[in-house]
């Protein structure tokens, strides 16, 4: 890498017609270079293999076949559609509001990508170690929510309008639990940026978060679930309900970067997940490998990171093949009533279980150590987990009691009717 | 500037680019014959009633309102997250009491009916 | 024995903790309720012992520096406030009074609140103020001490007016709550000057010497500091403590359940004032003849002017109820002379006698009220003593533990009173020989000599209308003694009573509590705290006038029949009737203080009403056309000037015109707010 | 950094202040003269971030005090434009210009 | 160089969006350009070592506040025609006032000589903050959770009474 990359800078400072007096780094050129991988390499793959993938799942979990006739195992039909999107005549209604219309899918690309700044994908391959790391991530997402909103309302049909709030509602809903696993993270962590937390995830620390946290990570998966529309979640384009939500009116390559926006966001998620609890690129062999070999330890470390994003890929489809829809009342419940409350509840206990585990202070500042601080991260580990599944216990007795009392409120109504 | 933000300002000239580009490239190669009928709005094959601005619930705009305030919330906790650790007890309690009241808050709006779909 | 003081923060928080659960949980449990805030209290008792012990055992050097614990609490961006909790012989004096008075009160209120609709909910306000209360003691700083002054008003508002379906207990609480509340802004008003002064609020450094020194030499509004705050302060507890003229709230007060009395009323919350006065001593002895002597002079006048009124009231609660405020007198009378532990020893022995008599009271009433209700009378006033009578037949339990508390309140050796009111009246008498002039000493002595005398006549006639004779009526016949949850309290109460008073004897242990408690303020420099030795003269003088007292009020009111006129009332004519509407205080108070407030408020209610509906510029115009209209009217009688009615119409005209600027929308206003800070910038800028 | 001079920063804060004060003063609907004051606010928090920059690069004082601001943004901008829901729910009308009960 | 140009992009954007804010008929794009002036303000924040502050701009004034604007406008459109005057009475005052203001403001932004430190950035903004809000402003933080809960509060009870009274 590194002689093309002096190479390549020696070339561009030779360019006369350079506008900056400085030749752009080598770090300028891997950046813009990562970049364009990240926005033409990864967006569009993305879309064209999960296509593939979830046609076949889905596929599968319903007793079918899926595409097979074009190419070996049909996945030269997910090339087919590609092309198809990007040839197809893109009509825009009489109505719409044009620049807004237009505008729309590419901000619900745009913020899709943009996440992707902050994953590492190997040891030593990240975009950016940004301190806000997680935070950023919540950041970006608010562009989605704003272009869908932008899409549905410019389309100048009642469908879409009524997708595209439906969206919002959904989206803003689930945005609070998920920002709140976030913080939860972060306490634990002690920091935002993904590369702490995944070094933070090494077994001497403690190991994965998922171990220690399964239910922040449930709240964030089921969250982050929401905010990609997946099944059991899609309601804002329940075909059956409002045909196809916000994205109705869109055709060719405008629906083609809803559908990237999607797909992009879903992988996001999983590449997400993957880095916050299931340690990234972590596994066995990558670090020594790595300090051996760069490449081929930054190779394992994709592989172990791809295989743990296709595992949530794959559970989001499962879910999709078996769940049904929720009612958008039941989904609005469910994030503000269960998954809010809950994740608020497991901060706060989490937090709590972190300060009895807290190292004595470091870096001038004079901190007692917690109580229980000799037990170190393994211990942190294993108390975490088990005030999560107390939360858990706890939050299950509540939900309980409560479907106890509005059964009985409603055999009262019924009661109530017959006599 | 900070320096690490650069990438994220490459990134997105890059993911820019993405539909601007895949627009143009589609807009060049895609036939267009647009005409009365392709572009009246979809409704399934139904002529569209009325106005497209239906009466609108103020229940999505209660969420949103609620959104806005644990929105807030949340920005307030993500520094005191990343200082939580070099910090003594108090900041769990101070904490607690700043979750406690907006829990209250979400408590008034489930009791008050704000977050029913009704 | 020292790790034990790091139980103290923990005293105030078990009645907090049995306050929440009640509220939050426990409120539809009778039971329950009295049983979490019984144990909440009594682990607080348990609590203060463990710490009084530490005390004892810390000895002589902790005993007056104390043991502190601060907590920095109130960060803000400049400073921060600390507040904290200390625990010196003073407190721990007040610590072995206060959780145990509180925890018999509690006993006995489980029995006398029984069949109360709110009984769960008049425990949980308990606890609240027992919290309060203690928080109070425990406070190293007038911050956390405010707030929990605070928590105790507040409580006390509520249980006066705990039966708020009557409305003279609704009345009651409210007159309390707004009474205290002077006291309570003055003493803010005192805290603020002292914190912008001195930047604390802690004791312990507001009583650093230089810190006083600096203080003294610090001017607010042409006055020294000291003297300023610590007039401010001593407002707070007059209030508090219902001193006159602040006093009228507490005889109301009694509209509250008795137990309340007890607790609040007598034995703690009023001595919460007295408690203040004697931990700011030093604050008030900077300048002698300053603050410390307004002190006394209230103190005197309270005692005297309270006792007084006492002997012409009916009630008998109200009797008591003048009594305390006429001890309380005593107390000021002796913080007032910079007798700091003659002070503390009454306030103590008080709590417990005092809290004795009003819980005997209350058992009376209780015995009376089962009495009226089985003969079915409900006219009787179960609490006129002029319908009791002959009850010591009928509750011996009560009668002889009542007998002790009158003992120790009339200062029969050798009961707790005795020792302590001898105290502050040989301090005053000391101070008196000492000058070698009638000042304000000897004054002070004469009122306490001659409060000791109408003391000893109004118990007297308590004793003698209550206990002896035959019964006034048919309540009275029927009474019968309250069961053990009640009489035990009593007996244990009568025990201190009797016997409390020994821990400050000169003869034994060489006054102990002196030694223990009397020395704390040694640090500031600034009171001479020697004790005063025993005083033959006084002791028998006082006593003298007690017994003389005592036998003239039972003597007159033991065989008093149904129906006699009063035999003081025939004594005194014209003055017993002044003496029974309480010197017309409270008409006074009405006539200038809310007859005016109201007038006044009536006033601006007008004036407001004409000035803010219609616009400034509408009343000068509409003022304009009336004088426009006058003068209009008479130049025309005069010389037909049309010249003036000219003016007139200008002024009519300009009000109608200006009067449209007000438009009502707001982006008029911002619009001229805007123009506003552009010309004051432009202003600045150009230094016009 | 110091490419760019501290008064650039200020004056365009205050060229978005004028912005948004014209917007909020000239504008006959509630909700865009609520933009215009979301504007004016957003004109102060570059002026704090910029100060913190500048003046006191070590702490972040400018910062907690944009974020605070934003915070009173969002909770001023939420009851606004529910009172503005309220009185067009009421009346029928988001024009200020028919909202003068306070009229004399 | 390249800051510069950086910060002309982003000035371009955080005043042309306030200026489509307050010209446009359209209230939806006027909604529109706020959100792109919000964006701008957060490219601003970067550039001035305050990158989680861009992202709280971004989260709450594009993700929040301009969504809760556009359903308010959504709400209350029945009324909104875009043909007539979006501008009262009071406009041509405005007009004067405004540029008055601004070039005042200008001359006291360009006559004040500013203490301007050299100093290097803080590195630990996100630490600094959070001990900060516990610390030196612990009652503004807290308080700020009251406002927030009274907001809520009130905003429910303005926006829903009046909508049982219409049901």
């Amino acid at each position: 890498m590194e002689p093309i990359i002096t190479w390549l800078a020696n070339l561009l400072a030779n360019v006369s017609w350079w506008p900056w007096p400085a030749p752009p780094s080598a770090a300028i050129i891997i950046w813009v270079v990562y970049g364009l991988f990240i926005a033409f390499g990864i967006a569009p793959l993305a879309m064209i293999v999960l296509t593939w993938l979830e046609r076949k799942i889905i596929a599968r979990i319903q007793d079918r076949i899926g595409p097979n006739m074009a190419g070996p195992f049909g996945w030269l039909q997910a090339v087919a559609d590609a092309i198809k999107m990007l040839t197809k005549e893109d009509t825009t209604p009489a109505g719409a509001d044009r620049i807004p219309f237009n505008l729309g899918p590419g901000l619900i690309a745009v913020s899709a990508v943009l996440v992707f700044a902050v994953i590492p994908l190997a040891p030593g391959i990240i975009g950016s170690d940004l301190n806000i790391g997680i935070f950023y991530v919540v950041a970006v997402g608010s562009f989605g929510v704003l272009g869908t909103l932008m899409a549905g309302w410019s389309s100048n049909n009642k469908y879409a309008l009524l997708g595209a709030f439906r969206a919002v509602a959904q989206l803003v809903s689930y945005e609070i639990p998920m920002a709140i696993s976030l913080i939860t993270v972060a306490v634990v962590a002690g920091s935002m940026s993904t590369l702490t937390i995944i070094h933070n995830q090494a077994v001497a620390n403690g190991g994965w978060y998922i171990v220690a946290m399964p239910i922040t990570f449930l709240v964030f998966f089921l969250a982050g679930m929401a905010e990609t529309n997946r099944s059991p979640f899609d309601l804002l384009e329940a075909d059956s309900e409002i045909v196809a939500g916000f994205h109705v009116e869109y055709s060719g390559m405008k629906y083609a970067m809803v559908m990237i926006g999607e797909y992009v966001h879903m992988l996001a998620l999983a590449g997400l997940s993957a880095t916050i609890f299931l340690g990234g690129w972590r596994g066995p062999f990558v670090e020594q490998l790595y300090n051996a070999v760069p490449i081929l330890g930054g190779l394992l470390g994709l592989v172990y990171f791809l295989a743990k994003v296709l595992l949530f890929i794959f559970v989001m489809m499962w879910f999709r093949g078996t769940l049904p829809r929720f009612r958008i009342d039941q989904l609005l419940d469910f994030g503000w009533k269960f998954l809010t409350p809950l994740s608020l509840f497991n901060l706060l206990t989490s937090a709590f279980v972190v300060k009895l585990f807290q190292p004595a202070g470091t870096a001038g500042v004079a901190l007692p150590a917690g109580p229980l601080a000799g037990f170190g991260g393994l211990g942190l580990t294993s108390a975490l987990l088990i005030s999560n599944l107390l939360v858990a216990f706890i939050a299950s007795l509540a939900v309980r009691s409560l479907a106890r009392r509005s059964r009985g409120n409603v055999l009262k109504a019924v009661a109530g009717v017959e006599g | 500037m900070q320096n690490e933000f650069i990438f994220v300002g490459i990134l997105t000239i890059c993911a820019i680019l993405l539909p601007v580009g895949g627009m143009g490239m589609s807009w060049m190669l895609r036939p267009h014959k647009p005409n009365k009928l392709k572009q009246t709005t979809y409704e399934c094959g139904l002529e569209t009633v009325g106005e497209t601005w239906a009466q609108f619930k103020v229940s999505y705009y209660i969420y949103a309102l609620i959104f806005v305030v644990f929105d807030v919330e949340a920005v307030f906790l993500f520094p005191w997250a990343v200082a939580y650790n070099k910090l003594p007890l108090y900041a769990l309690a101070e904490v607690l009491i700043f979750v406690l009241i907006l829990l209250f808050a979400l408590v008034y709006a489930w009791r008050k009916g704000a977050l029913e779909w009704i | 024995m020292e790790q034990l003081f790091a139980l103290t923060p923990l005293i105030p928080v078990f009645p907090l903790l049995a306050f929440a659960l009640i509220v939050l949980w426990a409120n539809k449990n009778n039971k329950l309720s009295a049983g979490l805030a019984i144990g909440g209290i009594g682990l607080s008792t348990l609590t203060s012992w463990a710490v009084i012990a530490a005390t004892v055992a810390a000895g002589h050097e902790v005993q007056i520096a104390g043991w502190s614990l601060p907590v920095p609490w109130l960060p803000t961006a400049a400073s921060i406030f600390n507040t904290g909790f200390a625990v010196d012989g003073f407190t721990a004096a007040m610590l072995f009074m206060v959780p145990l008075v509180c925890t018999l009160i509690f006993i006995y209120a489980a029995e006398y609140m029984e069949g109360d609709p709110r009984y769960a909910r008049f425990f949980a306000y308990v606890s609240l103020f027992a919290a309060g209360m203690l928080t109070l003691i425990v406070a190293d700083n007038l911050l956390l001490l405010f707030i929990a002054w605070e928590i105790m008003g507040l409580c006390s508002y509520l249980l006066i007016g705990f039966w708020f379906e009557k409305d003279s207990a609704k009345k009651a609480g409210l007159k309390a709550f707004l009474t205290t509340r002077i006291g309570d802004v003055l003493l803010f008003a005192g805290m603020l000057f002292l914190y912008s002064r001195t930047g604390t609020l802690t004791f312990r450094e507001i009583f650093k010497p230089e810190v006083l020194d600096e203080l003294s030499r610090m001017l607010i509004w042409g006055l020294p500091a000291s003297t300023v705050i610590s007039l401010l302060v001593f407002g707070g507890a007059v209030g508090k403590s219902a001193q006159f003229p602040l006093h009228v709230w507490l005889p109301d007060a009694m509209e509250g359940p008795t137990p309340v009395s007890a607790l609040i009323h007598a034995a703690t919350m009023v001595s919460a004032g007295v408690y203040l006065v004697a931990r700011m001593l030093p604050l008030f002895a900077i300048v002698p003849q300053g603050t410390l002597s307004w002190v006394a002079i209230i103190g005197s006048v309270t005692a005297f002017f309270g006792a007084t009124i006492s002997i012409a009231q009916n009630d008998i609660k109200r009797v008591l109820a003048y009594s305390t405020i006429s001890q309380l007198g005593y107390m000021m009378i002796a913080l007032g002379l910079g007798g700091f532990l003659a002070g503390v020893f009454h306030l103590l022995t008080h709590a417990f006698f005092k809290a004795l008599l009003f819980l005997g009271s209350g058992s009376i009433i209780h015995a009376v009220h089962h009495g009226a209700e089985h003969a079915d009378d409900h006219h009787t006033d179960p609490q006129d003593m002029m319908n009791m009578g002959g009850l010591y037949a009928k509750m011996k339990r009560t009668s002889w533990a009542y007998f002790a508390g009158t003992a120790a309140l009339v200062g029969i050796f050798p009961f707790a009173g005795f020792w302590s009111k001898d105290e502050i009246l040989a301090e005053a008498w000391v101070q008196w020989h000492e000058a070698g002039s009638i000042g304000l000493p000897f004054w002070a002595w004469l009122a306490g000599t001659l409060g000791a005398f109408l003391t000893a006549l109004y118990m007297g006639r308590q004793i003698g209308l209550v206990f002896f004779g035959k019964p006034r009526s048919k309540a009275a016949e029927h009474a019968v003694e309250p069961g053990n949850r009640m009489t035990v309290p009593l007996l244990v109460l009568a025990l201190f009573a009797a016997f409390i008073g020994f821990i400050n004897v000169p003869f034994i242990a060489n006054g102990w509590l002196h030694h223990f408690a009397g020395l704390v303020h040694e640090p500031a420099e600034v009171l001479h705290l020697e004790a005063v030795p025993f005083q033959i003269s006084v002791a028998l003088v006082s006593t003298a006038v007690a017994l003389l007292g005592f036998f003239l009020g039972w003597g007159m009111y033991r065989n008093l029949k149904a129906g006699q006129q009063d035999p003081l009332a025939r004594m005194l004519g014209p003055v017993f009737t002044v003496l029974k509407n309480k010197y017309y205080v409270d008409e006074f108070y009405k006539f200038v203080f809310i007859d005016t407030t109201v007038a006044l408020a009536n006033f601006s209610a007008k004036f407001d009403y004409d000035w803010v509906i219609n616009p400034i510029v509408n009343f000068v115009g509409n003022t304009g056309r009336l004088l426009g209209e006058l003068s209009g009217r008479i130049d025309t009688v005069v010389v037909d000037g049309m010249g003036v009615l000219g003016t007139a119409r200008l002024f009519k005209w300009m009000g109608r015109e200006l009067r449209l600027t007000q438009t009502g929308q707001a982006q008029n206003y911002l619009l001229v707010i805007a123009l506003v800070s552009l010309s004051l910038i432009a202003m600045y800028l150009f230094g016009i | 950094m110091q490419n760019i001079p501290l008064t650039w920063w200020l004056s365009v804060a205050t060229a978005l202040f004028s912005l948004g004060l014209y917007g909020a003063l000239s504008r006959k609907n509630a909700i865009a003269i609520l933009m215009g004051l979301e504007l004016m606010l957003n004109a102060v928090n570059i002026n704090l971030v910029a100060f913190n920059r500048y003046i006191t690069p070590q702490n972040v004082t400018g910062q907690v005090f944009a974020v605070f601001v934003i915070a009173i943004a969002a909770a001023e901008a939420a009851v606004a434009l529910a009172i503005i829901i309220a009185a067009y729910r009421q009346r029928g009308t988001v024009n200020v210009d028919d909202l003068d009960s306070m009229k004399f | 160089m390249t800051e510069q140009i950086v910060f002309f992009i982003f000035t371009i954007m955080v005043l042309g969006g306030g200026l489509g804010v307050v010209s446009t008929k359209n209230l939806y794009y006027a909604a529109l350009f706020l959100s792109l002036s919000f964006s701008g303000m957060a490219g601003y924040f970067i550039m001035l070592n305050a990158g989680f502050l861009a992202a709280v701009q971004i989260i709450v004034y594009v993700g929040a506040i301009a969504i809760l604007i556009l359903f308010a406008i959504m709400l209350s459109r029945k009324v909104m025609t875009t043909n007539e005057p979006q501008t009262n009475k009071q406009n041509w005052l405005a007009l004067i006032v405004t540029p008055l203001l601004y070039l005042t403001l200008i001359f006291l932004v360009v006559k004040v000589n500013w203490p301007v430190s050299s100093a290097a950035p803080a590195l630990d903004v996100l630490t600094q903050m959070g001990a900060q809000f516990l610390g030196g402003y612990l009652i503004p933080f807290e308080v700020m959770s009251v406002l927030l809960l009274v907001a809520l509060v009130g905003a429910i009870i303005l926006a829903r009474d009046v909508e049982k009274g219409r049901e």
